[in-house]
């Protein structure tokens, strides 16, 4: 029984950095966001059965965060932001779909090799958990360097993130992870809220930084 | 014990920030400002004499007691500059009355988290603090709404949200390594328990922890090639958050970072966090000191040299031992006392020309004297040279380094050099020569500025034995 | 007891500054402040000295301040309190000329508050015993002559000096402090008395010994580290320029004596190779660029230059001489160093105050523009007069005296077993020789061209004689010069117990050799009497003069000038002071600094003057100091490209920097 | 009574050269014009010129200060002063002891720096010329001179004239190849010091070529008589230096007899006529040279100076 509880969170997890691929491989937006929707539905899953095997009620309350928030709200909000500031559905890629991928290979093995490091009498679920969530949370980073929109950056933040909530449930026993979940919502909320405040329509930095450091009189 | 002064600390600008969000005059709720802040600068001052016994979530020792008392004295100071400077931005326009009553209240926010990052015993805790404070700071650099504010507080609170994720990540791995030997729960994030058991715990994960807990605080540290954020926030935002950011909230992310590393000093068989410290304290030394040569904008030069000394202690703390530890401790106080009181100067300065442009202001020590010499000396200060006290932390510094890696010393020495070089080459045109640009009257007070000065030469000359023992014990505890 | 008068007095100098910045620029405040410091030089004058001869035992004294653990160590000793003597005769000196001087200061409020501060840090340094009290004071003295060569920052090039001046400064201080941690050792010994005790090994020791030739000597004046010195001191006003080149050049000097001598143990034969050639090289190149000066103040920088040179010479000499166990020989090149150390400070001072003199009369510093002035202020002609016989090492002032000693010091160079010293050691003594002479013509420069012939401008036709107080100042020191000169004896018996201390042996006691005259190893080999010298020319010249006025006739007209029968109506037709030098500029110049004559002819018909323009690159600056600014600013440059990047950018640097990391993670072993 | 002696032989030294400076002007004088088959003025023309201008009355510029009247008296002190140490026909006078040979050679600077002031202190143009190339030569002519002291100072063990002489005298030096520089470079030095041809032109008032009279220029009467017989006095130093260095045969010895005292004078008389001989033949037999060359011919001698020091150094350790 617990071997299949194991492997039931080995599967979740995996299955997560498998989407973290996904999410790297898209090139649409609209397609991007329901792969993140699908993203965090496995996050939520995960963190259920986490709940289930650690008999820790209070991650159930993180799970249905995650699912209702980030699986349904986040993605229906980016949709219609989509829509009303027009931005245009390609993803322009810094570096190419595939080479995106291979670096992300390279990316997992490298987290898995720093975790396999670790002594094995730590908790192997854990252990096991903490490599993919180290895996998601660097692959969510690369994707937000290598992507231009605004949009899959903030995909890109979200899946991260999503990573830590992924390690923060593996953790056994570890407090504040429900709390941790919500103020991580927030900030999400912030971050999207702030896009649409400042009319970001295509990256981080729309404005044209030398005609600012211009303007602040930082070139000659 | 009747009088809880650690309560005091976090209630009074909680409490504060409550009051000063419903008070609509903003004249008043300047005043109120001040004296919360005057409170909570005394309840921590009572620290000195009676600190509160340890618990899960309170911690109160050498380390912290001196950080306390400095951050809530120049969150004072810091205030009562503000309310003479800030009535100024109401008349230029540049404020409206709603925001000044945001503002008033997102610093009495931002006291409260940095307090509570500092009192703290328990990482978790620890963690809220910082990033609590990290979104105020956010807020309040885009406080004028100009375009190139919004873009600075954008671009600051993208890479602190970055930075907040990695620290986060680093405290959960602390958590996995520390809850086998502690059991699960609480315990396992309660720092001096840590320290206590940080022996048994695994060594990989610890490295691992301490990876992601460098990235996340040292993006809010300012370290080298996290600082980005750094300058503009500090350019761009009202200037006494610019010397609350330089002066304090470094500093706070700075302090959570000796936490972890006393943390694995503690145990034998993880890796010596000094190369990594040392390698990027140097970088951020070298690279800001360069950058300080071709800065045109006052308030963004002394961001850089932030970042600058920023790199000098965490080198100092880096190559650990106890000269280099103690001197970095004092680096940090002197640091936040001497920056801020330049920031002062650089806001009244600011307001006097009209500009923080350094090619529209020249000649200040003939026309304003105060203001101008209040300068010299500020830079004359952060350039390491006596009287002034930060001659003592970067002479014990570079010396001690020099004694056991000379081949360290060389490029502290020409980062340190290449900073004078620029720091004067600036100084020279802003304070010296013929008098340029426009001359209205200064708004803000000198008292503050002048105050901290006067610190940092009295710590020049003669440290309280008090003080000292305390950042020797530290020192010896940091190994 | 002196050493705590010593203390009080330099306390006391901190409370006069306090004053001025009340006082603000009343001229009380002058008065105060130039006027509490003579009485305050005065006493540290008098400590010092009698430290000095009584011969007293080492003082020592703690104070709380400063390094918590350590304290403030602070030491007096034979060889400080010769220093102070220095310090405190040059500091009286100047504030007693300050006293009249001081009135026609433009800017007040930017001197007096720095002045007293500056005497203070000087005067610390010299008794400062512990690695961080010495750093500090060292650095405290060249900020508030910083602060001082700024005072008159209206004028450019004085921004330009101020700021070389500081960057130069912190250079040499971090030199000091990277060599003084050095011998503190890891755990930092910064005291004195345990640096004495423990020897350090070899290696570290030539390591130290280049880093503190390069913190001595870039306060010093040693080439090419002389770069800030003939900007910065010109610039600060005259009391202070005379501060500045007659008396922090030697606290810099103390600093190499301190350190090589006293603290570092045995020293290698090298050592003395290195500062031989560099001493060497200092004498010609200052006396050089100063040959080639019409300003008169930079002029007599850049013979501050020459003059550390030559102290130089000596202390290299008395290393080699150390080295090699010739103890008697090391004591007389040490002695002539100190000796050198004491004249210069004295006609140093001198000139610069006369210089002051002038500029306060004149307002002008560049020789064209002056002339004739012997005529309205005699009494200055006279001083200055004496000032430039003395740097010119003639007898029988002072500056022949010490160079005298240097010379017979080498004289004993061929006892020297290496060969190396064997072929450098001649050498610099023609260095020296050929700059004592370039010094010769360089003054005959200066004090033919600014004093005698006819006023070449209206500023200096309407000169006149200077204060009284500035006179007293410089007839004092004139006559300490020919003090100096003629009994030269008593201060190199005062010397003894310091070479004695520092290279273990000293002179022979002049006291006891009879006639008052000097012998620095037998008298079968050489001896002068500078006493009998003077008497003997005053009896012939005097002697002379009255035979031929009772003999001969006294009669005697006015006539306008002769000149071969040419009318020469223009005072502009006299030679100049670039004019003055183009033999010596023909036969140096073109090799050392590059010179370029042209003659700018003007078209037929044209009835514009001619013009001979003469271009003079200065060769150190060009292939030192330019490239390494040149580098700074490319990297500047280079590195300000990531000022303004996307935010992506920085992410990826962040994202760099984590996987960085982990690999490093990784591959941990 | 020893005392006295002393005194009356220094005193007779001092004497003996004031007395003898001029007839050795007039004596070279007198040689060259012979030589170039002139009859010459007579032995004794110096003293007359001297006589004539101690008389005539000083007219004196209207431009000229104190120190231009101060200067002759000045520098005939110093010249007169380094002439009385120079051991002429005996060693060891009273006085010797109170310099050495490096402060004759200061001594001598010293007449000059004030010489050069005096050129200066008219503002003519003339003056000028004359100081600064006086100065110019006298850059290079020093330390030759001093590197000339070196060497010898290194055979004989001393600075000390009087030491050098006995040292000499006595054979023990042997003969030495830097010896020979030494007197090469020596005789150069004293050429260009005293302004003989080929440096310069003591009979020659054509300004260009001119270096010693430019300066003097302006001089008259008494002041130019006391200047003159300086440089006289000079010309007589210089041959009795060499004559003492290195012909040091005839010299009393310290506390000799009055015998031995004669035979000095004797020998120091015909040692004189000897070198003012030569030098008459030297500049009838030689071309002035242009005043850019002097240089090349001063640094020459430096070069000879430091060449045979170098030598010195090497061979005393072997």
């Amino acid at each position: 029984m617990q071997n299949l509880t194991f492997d039931i969170a080995h599967l979740l997890a995996g299955s997560l950095v498998l989407v973290s691929f996904m999410l790297l491989y898209q090139d649409r937006l609209y397609a991007l966001l329901n792969v993140y929707a699908l993203h965090a539905l496995v996050l939520a899953l995960s963190v259920a059965w986490q709940a289930y095997a650690q008999d820790a009620p209070h991650l159930y309350i993180t799970a249905a965060i995650a699912l209702l928030f980030k699986a349904i709200v986040i993605p229906v909000a980016l949709h219609r932001m989509i829509k009303q500031l027009g931005i245009h559905r390609e993803i322009d890629t810094v570096v190419g779909i595939g080479p995106t991928m291979l670096l992300g290979m390279g990316l997992v093995a490298l987290s898995m090799v720093v975790m396999l490091r670790v002594t094995t009498e730590a908790d192997p679920l854990a252990r096991e958990d903490l490599a993919f969530a180290l895996s998601v949370v660097l692959l969510g980073l690369l994707m937000m360097v290598t992507r231009r929109n605004v949009v899959s950056q903030v995909v890109g933040f979200m899946s991260l993130e999503n990573g830590l909530v992924l390690a923060a449930t593996g953790a056994k026993g570890m407090p504040f992870v429900v709390e941790i979940s919500v103020a991580f919502s927030i900030l999400i909320a912030f971050i999207v809220i702030g896009i649409f405040l400042f009319r970001i329509r295509e990256r981080f930095d729309t404005v044209d930084t030398h005609a600012l450091d211009r303007f602040r009189g930082e070139q000659p | 014990m009747s009088f809880n002064a650690v309560a005091a600390v976090l209630a009074i600008p909680a409490v504060a920030a409550a009051l000063l969000a419903l008070l609509p005059n903003y004249r008043l709720s300047a005043r109120l400002n001040v004296l919360a802040t005057l409170l909570t600068f005394l309840a921590a001052l009572s620290l000195f004499f009676e600190r509160p016994a340890t618990g899960p979530y309170v911690l109160v020792d050498d380390l912290n007691n001196v950080f306390i008392v400095l951050t809530t004295f120049v969150g004072f100071t810091t205030s009562a500059f503000s309310a003479s400077y800030i009535e100024h931005e109401i008349e230029t326009g540049r404020l409206t009355p709603a925001f000044l009553r945001f503002y008033h209240a997102m610093y009495q926010v931002l006291m409260f988290a940095m307090n509570l990052a500092l009192v703290t015993n328990n990482i978790g805790v620890m963690w809220v603090g910082i990033e609590l404070a990290t979104l105020t700071t956010v807020l309040m650099v885009g406080i004028y709404r100009t375009h190139e504010a919004l873009e600075a507080a954008w671009k600051y609170f993208i890479l602190g949200s970055v930075g907040i994720a990695l620290a986060l990540f680093g405290t959960i791995l602390i958590y996995m390594a520390a809850e086998p030997s502690t059991g699960a729960g609480l315990n396992a994030m309660v720092w001096t328990d840590l320290v206590a058991k940080a022996a048994s715990f695994d060594p990989a994960l610890l490295n691992l922890a301490f990876v992601f807990l460098l990235l996340g605080y040292g993006t809010k540290v300012g370290l080298f090639p996290l600082h980005a954020w750094l300058p503009d926030a500090h350019a761009e935002g009202p200037t006494p958050i610019s010397a609350v950011l330089s002066g304090l909230l470094l500093n706070v992310a700075l302090y959570a970072l000796l936490r972890f590393k006393m943390l694995l000093a503690a145990s034998p068989n993880a890796l010596a966090p000094g190369p990594l410290m040392v390698s990027m304290g140097l970088m951020s030394l070298v690279f800001a000191s360069f950058m300080l040569y071709r800065r045109r904008d006052i308030k963004r030069m002394f961001a850089y040299s932030s970042i600058e000394h920023m790199g000098i202690v965490t080198f100092a703390f880096g190559m650990g031992g106890p000269l280099a530890n103690f001197a970095g401790l004092l680096h940090m106080s002197l640091h936040s006392l001497t920056k801020s009181a330049i920031f002062f100067a650089v806001g009244d300065i600011a307001q006097v020309k009209g500009t923080q442009k350094m090619a529209d202001i020249g000649g200040l020590t003939s026309t304003n004297p105060v203001l101008g010499w209040g300068l010299v000396l500020g830079v004359v200060a952060i350039a390491g040279l006596p009287p002034l006290g930060i001659f003592m932390s970067e002479f014990l510094v570079v010396s001690s380094t020099f004694a056991r890696e000379p081949l360290l010393a060389l490029p502290l020495v020409l980062g340190l050099l290449v900073a004078i070089g620029a720091l004067f080459l600036r100084l020279n045109a802003v304070a010296f020569g013929e008098p340029r640009g426009l001359n209205h009257k200064a708004k803000g007070s000198y008292v503050p500025m002048v105050a901290h000065l006067g610190l940092v030469l009295a710590a020049g000359i003669y440290l309280p034995p008090t003080l000292v023992v305390w950042f020797q014990n530290v020192a010896q505890l940091l190994g | 007891m002196a050493l705590s008068i010593i203390l009080a007095s330099s306390a006391a100098f901190l409370v006069l500054s306090a004053l001025a910045i009340l006082l603000h620029a009343q001229p009380l405040a002058r008065i105060v402040v130039y006027g509490g410091s003579l009485i305050l030089a005065g006493a540290g004058l008098a400590a010092a000295l009698s430290a000095l001869i009584a011969r007293a035992a080492p003082e020592t004294s703690i104070l709380p301040v400063g390094l918590p653990w350590l304290g403030a160590h602070f030491r007096l000793d034979t060889l400080s309190a010769f220093f102070l003597v220095v310090v405190d005769l040059g500091a009286a000196a100047a504030s007693l000329f300050a006293l009249g001087y001081g009135r026609s200061e433009i800017a007040p409020q930017r001197v007096l508050p720095f002045y007293p501060l500056f005497l203070a840090g000087m005067t610390l340094v010299v008794i400062a015993d512990d690695a961080f009290t010495f750093l500090f004071t060292w650095e405290f003295m060249s900020l508030s002559s910083w602060a001082l060569v700024m005072a008159h920052d209206h004028v450019r090039e004085n921004l330009r000096a101020g700021y070389v001046y500081l960057v130069m400064a912190s250079m040499g201080t971090f030199a000091l402090l990277l060599a003084l941690g050095l011998l503190a050792g890891p755990d930092g010994a910064y005291a004195f008395s345990a640096i004495r005790d423990s020897h350090p090994s070899s290696a570290p020791a030539a390591l130290v010994l280049v880093l503190v030739l390069i913190g001595t000597g870039s306060k010093a004046g040693l080439v090419p580290l002389h770069a800030w010195l003939p900007l910065a001191h010109p610039a600060a006003p005259s009391q202070v320029s005379g501060l500045l080149s007659g008396v922090m050049t030697k606290v810099a000097v103390y600093a190499f004596v301190r350190i090589v001598f006293d603290l570092m143990g045995d020293p290698a034969w090298w050592w003395s190779m290195v500062v031989l050639a560099l001493a060497g090289i200092t004498c010609v190149m200052g006396v050089l660029y100063a040959l080639m000066q019409h300003d008169l103040k930079r002029l007599l920088a850049y013979h501050t230059v020459e003059n550390i040179g030559i102290i130089f010479i000596g202390l290299g000499l008395a290393l080699a001489f150390e080295t090699h166990g010739l103890g008697w020989a090391a004591a007389l090149a040490f002695t002539a160093a100190l000796l050198h150390v004491f004249n210069h400070s004295l006609f140093k001072n001198l000139l610069f105050l006369g210089s002051g003199a002038v500029l306060g009369a004149t307002h002008e510093r560049d020789m064209e523009h002056l002339g004739g002035l012997i005529h309205p202020m005699p009494l200055t002609a006279f001083t200055f007069l004496v000032g430039c016989v003395a740097i010119s090492a003639l007898p029988p002032l002072n500056g022949f005296v010490s160079e005298w000693l240097t010379f017979q010091a080498i004289l004993q160079s061929p006892q020297l077993p290496s060969w190396g010293l064997k072929f450098l050691v001649p050498a610099v003594g023609a260095l020296l020789a050929l700059s004592a002479a370039l010094a010769a013509a360089c003054f005959v420069k200066a004090f033919g061209v600014t004093f005698l012939g006819r006023p070449r401008t209206e500023a200096a036709r309407r000169a006149h004689e200077t204060d009284t107080f500035s006179l007293a100042a410089m007839f004092a020191l004139a006559g300490l010069c020919l003090l100096a000169g003629i009994l030269p004896g008593f201060f190199i018996d005062a010397l003894a117990p310091i070479a004695k201390a520092m290279v273990g042996d000293s002179m022979p006691l002049q006291r006891d050799v009879p006639y008052l005259s000097i012998v620095p190893i037998a008298e079968a080999r050489s001896s002068y009497n500078g006493l009998l010298v003077f008497l003997f020319m005053l009896f012939s010249g005097f002697a002379a003069a009255a035979a031929i006025h009772r003999l001969a006739s006294n009669k005697l007209r006015r006539g306008p000038a002769w000149d071969c029968g040419y009318p020469d109506p223009s005072p502009l037709t006299q030679y100049t002071a670039s004019s003055f030098a183009q033999p010596i500029r023909r036969v140096f110049g073109t090799l050392v600094f590059r010179a370029r004559e042209r003659v700018e002819m003007p078209p037929p018909g044209d009835a514009a003057p001619a013009r001979l323009v003469v271009r003079l690159s200065d060769v150190i600056w060009d292939t030192l100091y330019a490239p390494i600014a040149r580098a700074v600013e490319y990297v500047a440059d280079r590195l300000n490209r990531l000022q303004s990047l996307s935010i992506r950018h920085y992410l990826s640097f962040v994202f760099a920097a984590l996987v960085g990391l982990l690999l490093v993670l990784a591959i941990w072993p | 009574m020893a005392l006295i002696l002393k005194l009356a032989v220094q005193a007779a030294q001092m004497m003996l050269v004031l007395a003898l400076a001029p007839l050795l002007t007039g004596f070279v004088r007198k040689v060259k014009a012979r030589l170039l088959r002139r009859q010459g003025p007579p032995l004794l023309q110096p003293y007359r010129d001297l006589a004539r201008l101690l008389r005539k009355e000083v007219v004196l510029a209207n431009s000229a200060s104190w120190l231009f009247r101060a200067c002759p008296y000045l520098i005939f002190a110093a010249t007169w002063v380094a002439a009385a140490l120079v051991p002429t026909f005996a060693t060891g006078l009273m006085f010797s002891w109170s310099a050495d040979l490096i402060v004759i050679i200061a001594l001598l600077g010293l007449a000059r720096f004030f010489l050069a002031l005096a050129g200066l202190d008219v503002g003519t143009s003339f003056g000028g010329i004359g100081s600064s190339r006086e100065v110019m030569i006298a850059s290079l002519a020093e330390p030759a001179m001093l590197m000339i002291v070196f060497t010898l100072a290194l055979v004989a063990g001393s600075t000390q004239l009087s030491t050098m002489a006995g040292f000499l005298g006595s054979g023990a030096a042997g003969l030495r190849v830097s010896l020979g520089m030494a007197l090469i470079a020596l005789v150069m030095v004293a050429i260009a010091e005293n302004a003989r041809i080929p440096v310069d032109n003591p009979a020659t008032h054509l300004e260009l070529t001119m270096v010693h009279e430019a300066m003097v220029l302006e001089y008259s009467g008494r002041h130019l008589a006391l200047i003159d017989l300086s440089a006289e006095l000079k010309l007589l130093l210089y041959v009795s230096l060499i004559s003492c260095l290195f012909l040091p045969w005839g010299i009393a010895a310290p506390g000799a007899a009055i015998s031995a005292l004669l035979i000095g004078v004797a020998t120091y008389l015909a040692k004189l006529a000897l070198c003012g001989f030569l030098l008459a033949v030297f500049e009838t037999s030689i071309a002035k040279m242009r005043v850019f060359r002097v240089p090349e011919f001063l640094g020459a001698a430096l070069m000879l100076g430091l060449l045979a020091t170098l030598l010195m150094f090497v061979s005393r350790s072997l």
